[in-house]
């Protein structure tokens, strides 16, 4: 496998900044600051940047209520993704959405989603578009395995494979949909659903951005190439809480500490290409830099950004009315 | 000019908005029906009723696309692909079976726009059969339309003639904004003179199918045709009515209705959904709003009762509004001003 | 395999019933005096009474559009059937559901149902009942091909598994679901979706009743057992439209008359059965007299019933309200 | 008695009900949590809110049931487990779900009885919260009671307080039929004397939180307290007003409302609910009908705007209403009687 030293960069700076983004948000939302509910994607960044390493904006994401990752890794801007936390006026969604409704269409983002299984039908739309169109793009749902019981995912795993869409169905197992096991909640396995929908199935180390790198460039180029959709089963683990405000009382001590200490994509990424002579540890530092300059401004340039005007209540609920 | 029912008037509808922009797109179970069938047929039924016949033989299977009994799946498809590019209108077959796949109305769909800071458009239309009387008992026979009118982001159109059918869908295609048109399915053998040609008719400007004097009536869809015939028959009893087709309750051309009352200082609304929460109590409250002071009698709603509709013939005629009960409650309103004036 | 002569008479009268039931109604239909859809269960008729002979009234079973054969099968009375159908107040539903909607909570019998995939839910809802009620009760969802790919039926396949519920789901597979093909709309096979969802799969000959017999001990034995959910995927055909008034255009030619020529259940049983000296011919003849006689009495009634009264339009919308 | 949150009064409700009946159950997401998981804990969330947080401790896992991420097989199951003898409890969790398994309630549970002929008997609780006010966002925030209102078969609750809400829930344990039980997640906190006993409230009698001459307030679920509120400052200023709480849409105790706008002759409505067909539509038309003579003003409806709900915290109460807008209603309602007067 050869990846570009330019991917390689800015993978990392994604990762890198979906880290700090979120890390952040932690703190920030313990001081009460920001309001509503936030899911942080912590500790499985390398899923949506191995992914969407292999997309431009002319192809098609979906996310879930965990979005931050995704959004990030699609290019959403940093800045205007602080200020939609906050609620402000220069947020993404000019904030009428928040932390679960961050979307930016010119960038091929189809929106985070408050409701689970909300991804995988807009994507069988998206792929269809990008196959009527002719336009060569691929489209992806991210979704997690508490969503894989949920019938809109399952319909639209049928429905992709008897249009023959173009379309990825990123399965994000951490294991957990809130606070229950997927033990428990899936029956069966995600392979034999995905051949119980006609379509391929793929596996990879979520933890690991090489692994997700390589799976995805299969599974991507074997949609955009007209031959159906595929179903990618990530494997990895989040590092917080379901939501702010989660004490996790259903993972064992330590759990969290372990994929810390062992399966961190970020420390796995710096030391496999470091000792491959790939990148230099200085590269990295200023990236790690950069960010934490490029966070904190976004953090102080939200706090000090204007509410939205009174008038933005009623404004664009529709195109025309 | 020509005679056309209410089936062929939306079969031109679309057939002339495809042809004119390659992006819309049809979806829907059976919307061309053979696929997978041993005779090889594709255009095997063109809808459930029809409506669709010939339309895939035109233009082809990837953009008459038959779909496997998933409303959820394929409902969000069309918001997702409306939401990138086409101009999906998809077919629900009978609006009772939004039930499995609200949410992609509700809270994708209608709330793309704004969630997203106005960054988004989502050009598609959702038709759908609504109305009792066709026998088709509890789970075919619901007039939802009060739910859709209920969820901010939706348009919902309901045509009470083949000619407003024609007009309002290729209005409703060329919309930017997620549009439900219900179709009842007792008019679709319907005739009257729809033109050849592609025409519009905006949303939001209520129709007045007749000015009269004394009582304004608010009908919807198919009801429209039964207020006519109950004014006609008033008439004759030298009781004028105005007639307001709203035909579309969201958004909805509140001025008509307040000027019309405004005139008549009376009114009556006919709805074909059931009673709680529904368009007749909309406008009532509207009115009682908004003309209070024009008003010489009690608002009165043509309702159907509190139930699920019926499959028995009789129960069925006693569940519906009627040319009948319209003429009655008209005759009502009448007495009741007749007697604050004693 | 031993079967009860008493087994194998019923059995026979039960799909005897069915074929008699549907062909008048297919006959009365034309006359306009039915109203509303009526959908037949015409060459099916082994299937339901295959399953069902398994069953009890205290076992429960929820059924389709195409409810008529579950009905007769599960024991509801055919007269109440058919003034049902014809709208009257002596129905089992006193003429307020129609074809679509009968039911009997008596027999154990949940309903037809005009939504599809509506019966597996709440098939879930009745295991889970006998399973709390510990009535050694089974649950069975009949439900078509057309209808496996509605989510709620793919959730339900989960959660019965989830739930590990005395369960049994029947995908009666006639290969249309309304004009269009199974083979154009599932993607993957049941099979693999059976094992998606974590629970054994089946398939039996849905024109053979002694298959379907074999089958469904077997699926409702584990089920019963508190193993947990089975499918059962049966193949079969329908002889009829969709509804009455489908000219089945998308089948080919003589698809139906080589069915009923080579794979009628009914053909099959009497041959199998007085072939192999269990039941005489004369019995099997005496049955279809008997039968004959019931259909046309229960027509004759349906027409002479009553139409409901005018105060059943509010009655029974609510126990109190 | 004693000092209850809302949050405490409805688990304990529950708690009662699930020791006095053993057919009582409970399910949902998460409504015990950690099922599966690592640390072995399987009552490590109680809800999402901690609503049913230790009742699986005290009844086991028979009775208090996990569910995957899959609304429309257990509410589904929740209606078939009801039909078939047991009191299932199905918690929804955010009311906006209901886009998930709509069908279930609507073409199901809700028409069981009488498309059977009156031969069945669903008695279920679907509990779920609703509201703005959270900052969660167009989908974590509606009041989409006017749904459930318009289908018939249904019972919806929306209690007001800690009280109201556990001899209401209590209430709809025990009804037969299908009930949807609505939450205000803003109120959870709140508390105030609750009794520990057991207690029923029945359905379809509104409460008069208080009582005045010049204008008839109804408010819905949390908006009953903001009437309260308006009312008591209305008071210094001489105005007096009637609050209703109707504590259940459906069945809807109408003559208690048309009772008290005989005598004040004036109606504010206040309904969180979005704004067309609502519960201000519905009360307004049932008024405008049926206590048309005695109205000495328009009838004045305090709702927000027909958007999705905002995020942003200026946003969400621009949007919402409050106290401050019904006092000004109500003053807006007397100065339009002063000027008929006039
Ligand atoms: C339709 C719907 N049901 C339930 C919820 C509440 N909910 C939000 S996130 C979540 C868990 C999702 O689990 P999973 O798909 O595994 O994603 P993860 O949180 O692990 O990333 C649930 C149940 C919802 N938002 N939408
Ligand atoms: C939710 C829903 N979608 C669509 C329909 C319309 N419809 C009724 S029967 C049917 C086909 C069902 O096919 P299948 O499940 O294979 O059963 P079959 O008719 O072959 O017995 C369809 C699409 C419906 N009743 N409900
Ligand atoms: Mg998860
Ligand atoms: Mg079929």
């Amino acid at each position: 496998m050869q990846i570009a030293r330019e991917t390689l960069l800015q993978s990392y700076r994604a990762m890198r900044t979906i880290r700090a983004f979120e890390e952040r948000l932690h703190v920030e939302f313990a001081t009460g600051e920001i309001p509503g509910f936030v899911h942080l994607y912590c500790g499985e960044e390398a899923s949506a940047v191995g992914v969407c390493a292999h997309l431009t904006d002319n192809d098609t994401i979906a996310s879930t209520h965990r979005g931050h990752g995704h959004c990030i890794a699609k290019g959403v801007d940093v800045g205007g993704m602080m200020a939609e936390i906050y609620g402000r006026q220069t947020g993404v969604c000019r904030g009428k959405g928040g932390s679960m409704h961050i979307a930016d269409l010119s960038k091929g983002m189809l929106g985070a989603n408050g409701i689970v299984g909300g991804g995988p039908p807009l994507i069988c739309g998206a792929a269809l578009s990008h196959k009527t169109l002719k336009d060569n793009g691929v489209a992806i749902a991210f979704y997690g395995d508490g969503a894989s019981n949920e019938g809109f995912t399952l319909e639209s795993l049928n429905l992709a494979s008897v249009w023959k869409l173009p379309a990825v169905f990123v399965v994000e197992d951490n294991g957990y949909g809130e606070a229950t096991g997927a033990s428990y909640a899936c029956a069966g396995t995600q392979k034999d659903r995905a051949a119980g929908f006609g379509m391929p199935y793929m596996e990879c180390d979520g933890t690991d951005f090489f692994s997700v790198y390589e799976s995805a460039r299969e599974a991507i180029d074997y949609a955009r190439s007209g031959k159906g959709p595929v179903m990618l089963h990530v494997h990895l683990s989040r590092w917080y809480g379901h939501f702010e405000g989660d004490a996790m009382t259903y993972r064992v001590a330590g759990e969290v500490a372990e994929q810390k200490e062992h399966h961190d994509c970020l420390k796995h990424f710096r030391e496999r290409v470091t000792s491959a002579g790939l990148l230099e540890a200085t590269a990295l530092d200023d990236i790690d830099a950069a960010v934490a300059d490029e966070v904190e401004s976004s953090v102080i340039a939200a706090k000090a950004a204007p509410w939205p005007e009174d008038s933005a209540l009623m404004a664009d609920v529709y195109v025309k009315y | 000019m020509s005679k056309k029912s209410f089936r062929q008037a939306i079969n031109e509808a679309l057939r002339q908005e495809m042809r004119r922009d390659p992006r819309v797109i049809l979806m829907g179970e059976d919307v061309a029906g053979g696929r997978g069938g041993t005779s090889g047929v594709k255009d095997a039924w063109g809808g459930v009723l029809g409506v669709t016949k010939g339309l895939l033989t035109e233009f082809g299977e990837d953009r008459v696309l038959d779909t496997p009994i998933s409303e959820a799946s394929y409902i969000g498809a069309a918001a997702g692909a409306a939401a990138t590019g086409l101009r999906p209108v998809a077919e629900l077959m009978f609006v009772d079976f939004i039930g499995s796949c609200l949410d992609q109305v509700l809270n994708q769909a209608a709330k793309f726009r704004y969630m997203f800071g106005g960054k988004a458009r989502t050009p598609m239309v959702i038709r759908a059969m609504y109305g009792a009387g066709f026998n088709a008992a509890a789970q075919h026979s619901q007039s939802l339309y009060p739910l859709f009118t209920h969820i901010p982001g939706l348009k919902v159109v309901i045509p009470s003639s083949p000619y407003e059918a024609k007009g309002l869908l290729i209005e409703a295609i060329r919309d930017d904004d997620p549009v439900i048109f219900l179709e009842n399915k007792v008019m679709y053998d319907e005739e009257e003179d729809v033109p050849d040609e592609s025409y519009t008719i905006p949303f939001g400007e209520a129709n007045l199918t007749r000015e009269g004097e004394d009582v304004t009536i608010v009908a919807i869809g198919r009801m429209v045709g039964m207020a006519n015939e109950a004014a006609d028959r008033l008439e004759k009893q030298g009781i004028t009515c105005t007639v307001i087709d709203p035909r579309t309750t969201s958004p909805f051309d509140e001025d008509t209705i307040l000027e019309c009352v405004e005139e008549t200082g009376r009114l009556v609304v006919v709805d074909e959904s059931s009673p709680r929460c529904n368009m007749a109590c909309d406008i009532s409250a509207l009115v009682a709003e908004r003309a209070f002071g024009a008003l010489k009698a009690p608002i009165v709603r043509v309702v159907p009762p509190h139930t699920p509709v019926p499959f028995s013939t009789p129960l069925e005629k006693l569940y519906m509004p009627s040319a009948e009960k319209i003429e009655a409650a008209v005759k009502n309103v009448m007495k009741q001003h007749a007697r604050e004036v004693a």
